[in-house]
């Protein structure tokens, strides 16, 4: 895949995002290496939600005065950004929701399921794209059935003919996984998919933020991904569908725009996206948003994966030499996404991450909404580290000599 | 704010005339379109002749001055047309509306339409403006459908 | 009810709502009369999301560093806020939703329904708390009944002892109309709908920018209102319930952080609040909202209802001065709420909201997503006028011109 | 940061010989708790004797070292003691946890428990801290409901 390249002008890159000049207890500077659970926001974005809060905000579509017009253009350009992004068909397939969870909620609760259909999801998904499923299967009567994990972290798909056979009404999958940082074959999945028949849904959230996620070239029928990951605020997130499928789809949530016309006896249902976007939208979200995807796109997704690769595999040469250490999922930088998952001999992850903490470095201890993958390997949790744009190689040494320490402190290896 | 290009003395005349309001016979199809934003609506019928030219355009609406006038001038602009005459003007019109006032209007196709160019640049109006319009283009399509 | 007073301190209070400096086109100044829609952001709310994304950011819980537990007490910090705004008798009842529309959906996709049941709402709801409990009953085979309207805009209460009888299981109601400015009896019809063992749900959306909304005193059962109606952002809203009652119910969205345990066959669910939390919440959006109420309540919620008292006598007084205005909704400034929706003789509403808008006033034309109220009085549409605790009596002198302007442009009375 | 308030050597002892580890019989009552956030899982046994007192605590627990000393030091403090006291025990334990350090711990109540009073600085901690006290709470409220 891809050759690892660190950004250029990294350290401007840096500059445009001002928590990175945090100083934490003890007067450590902020080693942020948790950015597959958030990612931090440049100023533009920032200064996007202000300039919108203080000169634009009034609500969308159904004011019709001026700063309801500059409002809805606002809204609705972020929606125009966000379907260039995707490489969608039409911007009317794109649907803001809160999150990435609310999307894959959507489409689970909305699917026509029976006794006899088959939903296939996969070992090492996040909890928000495996308890909708769950739920699903449970109301419908429909079977869940799951992908495994190969011992090096990539999916199993020894199993591929049996669970893509008919029967199967949906396969859902994340493209990048968030805790072993598997990049999985979705194009190739989609293929098999298709053949039978069955839509696919592409839990998109870990790649949106260091891929090129192309809806076309892959073939999904769903994509799902959040604001947070990307650089944009919380309370936004994305449901990209094809708009056959979407118009298919009964209604979700019930609600303010999201009508033709209402009576007390019977409702009928506005044209996608409104169809989808009950209530006052998340406006001054979807302009960070908006200010977000231009961000990164200006910064192009090719090269920050190149970042990403260069920065993993620095990360992973670095966890090689600490004894104790066991990486969980694939172990080469050029085929995997930022997020590094591993266990540290004889010492619990939140007492790691608690020394790293103390240090200033952040990263994530627990089972990072992936119970079942930790399970597989047989951990109840890990110690994750992940990068972003502004993750430095001097960062990871700053991780690595952490994990020293730490081992230092609680007397092992 | 250019109040009097939106509100041309043309649109503000079509508005208290309308052309050709009231649902009548006969008819292939009929459809009803709401603005779900205001809560316009125009229930709209239209009748083909066998030659392929547009028989009659009736229609019952209700809305704010730009829909109402709107649908007039369209309906002037249809009827007795060749069909497919008909929906390169929808077409024309489409365009004009979606030019954010970019677009200059050809007065040979669209006559007393031009009179919509100011709409244009109302983003929250180019809606109420192309009610009818899709509401024409929805009913026609189906009548072709229809034996005549 | 309350006597009116404008609030003593109203030109102070202005300064601190930047957006009312704007100027638009043609040089007028904002005259922002669409409250009820969306209000205006003081400073104080942006420059703590501000604060927050650019020193605190991260996702709660799940993180367990600094800023992960700095982030974490100020959305917890922001549920307290809720709590005490409520009168809530816990902090767990406290649900952050993306607005109100997804609280009423909550409910209405969770509450235990079957054929036989009825659900009561009322002919004065907005969408939000019609379409939810229409697809409930839909899905359930529960009927759906309603109280009307008076020809004064009050509730008609004539069959409340049909409606209210045994069998309904649930009443759902406004507080107050977003387009009459109605305001119900609730703890009244609270009252009578426990005698027959029904729950009573309330949407607050409009009532808590404007009324101290205590749950204890009006024995509610649900609560929900939304952020930027509070002066707050928009992405989050909130429902509150009793323990016991969000305990009983089963899970909305599955997700992130919502669970106890996930394993692939089978899950179980956090307590309360997280159990109705999926994935990663409105953080910065929690921040905001907590700022807001901080906010209003320091300028106090009794005084905020004597000014809009004061604001909507002189509004109406305006109004009845202008020939061919039809007010619909309670005449009374003293038992009603800011949101005053009223015909022009002559105009179309949209054709109204434009003359006002090339005027700076900003009102909202159209249903107001009350479609059924606005049948109840014969007309498709009406322009409404709605203040908040920024409004002067100024401007509504300003909309009252504006009127005489549009008749003066229409050539009508 | 003062690591070595949240680590005192007491709690790094007892992370490494926890007390009264496994599961034991007999019992009247086991709950299993889980910290959802990060995981960390109890199993925990109460058996109460006739005499009111608590006869034994019994736990599989998984967790950080926080967590596992805590269930060490919880099991030192209940065993052999009435339930009343225990309970007791356990609300002053939950005061400490729950007073962001500004509550002072009573030796002579918590003994070796007083080591967890750096843990109430650190919020993420806490719940690590409490869970298997938690866990003690409930399962000893069920064991009072059945007949020993
Ligand atoms: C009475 C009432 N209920 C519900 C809502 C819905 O609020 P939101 O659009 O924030 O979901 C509104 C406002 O739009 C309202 O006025
Ligand atoms: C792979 C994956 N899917 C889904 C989610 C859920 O995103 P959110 O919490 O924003 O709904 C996340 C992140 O938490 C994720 O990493």
């Amino acid at each position: 895949m891809s050759a690892g390249a660190l950004l250029p002008d990294l350290e401007v890159i840096r500059k445009d995002f001002p928590i990175l000049e945090r100083t934490l207890e003890g007067g450590f500077p902020l080693v942020y290496l948790d950015s597959a659970n958030t990612s931090q926001k440049p100023q533009v974005v920032i200064d996007a939600m202000v300039d919108h809060l203080e000169r634009h905000n009034a609500n969308i579509a159904r004011a019709m005065h001026q700063l309801g017009a500059e409002s809805t253009e606002a809204f609705e350009g972020a929606r125009d950004k966000v379907a260039t992004f995707l490489n969608a068909p039409s911007r009317d397939e794109v649907i803001f929701t809160k999150n990435a969870s609310e999307a894959l909620n959507l489409v689970a609760r909305t699917f026509p399921l029976g006794p006899g259909d088959r939903v296939v999801i996969t070992e090492m998904e996040h909890h928000s794209n495996i308890v909708p499923w769950q739920l699903a299967c449970e109301r419908s009567g429909a079977s869940l059935d799951w992908f495994g994990i190969a011992e090096d972290g990539t999916l199993d798909l020894s199993r591929i003919d049996e669970l893509l056979s008919p029967g199967t009404k949906v396969v859902a999958l994340t493209w990048v996984s968030n805790m072993l940082g598997t990049i999985n074959p979705v194009a190739e999945i989609a293929r098999r998919a298709h053949e039978i028949g069955a839509v696919v849904v592409l839990d998109a959230s870990q790649a949106a933020p260091h891929l090129p996620v192309d809806v076309q070239a892959v073939d999904a029928d769903f994509v799902a991904f959040t604001g947070h990951k990307v650089t944009g605020p919380t309370g936004i997130g994305v449901l990209w569908g094809r708009t056959e499928l979407l118009n298919a789809l009964p209604p979700f949530l019930g609600g303010g725009e999201m009508i033709a016309t209402v009576s007390m006896e019977k409702s009928t249902w506005a044209p996608i996206p409104h169809k989808f976007e009950a209530g006052t939208p998340p406006i001054v979200e979807a302009v960070g948003l908006g200010a977000a995807i231009d961000y990164i796109s200006h910064v192009g997704l090719d090269a920050i994966h190149a970042h990403e690769v260069a920065i993993t595999a620095h990360l992973l040469d670095g966890l090689a030499s600490v004894s104790g250490v066991r990486v969980l999922g694939p172990l080469d930088a050029a085929h995997r996404g930022g997020a590094v998952s591993f266990e540290l001999a004889g010492v619990h992850p939140h007492d790691v991450a608690q020394l790293l903490d103390s240090r200033g470095i952040a990263v994530r201890a627990g089972h990072h909404c992936a119970k079942p993958a930790h399970k597989r390997f047989g951990v109840q949790s890990s110690t994750r580290a992940s990068s972003y744009l502004y993750t430095t190689p001097a960062e990871i040494d700053a991780l690595i000599d952490g994990l020293e320490y730490t081992k230092n402190y609680f007397k092992v290896g | 704010m250019d109040l009097d290009a939106l509100y041309q003395e043309i649109i503000l005349d079509h508005y208290r005339n309308p052309h050709h309001a009231g649902l009548r016979d006969p008819f292939e199809s009929e459809v009803h379109h709401v603005n779900p934003t205001c809560g316009d609506e125009v229930t709209l019928r239209v009748h083909l002749n066998e030659d392929g030219t547009v028989g009659d355009v009736s229609y019952d609406a209700e809305g704010c001055s730009i829909s109402q006038a709107s649908a007039s001038v369209m309906t002037d602009l249809v009827i007795g047309r060749p069909l497919s005459e008909a929906l390169d003007t929808h077409a024309a019109f489409l365009e004009l509306m979606q030019g954010k006032g970019q677009v200059e209007p050809d007065e040979d196709v669209l006559e007393d339409g031009i009179a919509f160019a100011g709409v244009a640049k109302f983003p929250a109006r180019v809606k109420c403006a192309l009610l009818s319009w899709m509401a024409f283009k929805d009913a026609a399509v189906q009548a072709q459908g229809e034996p005549a």
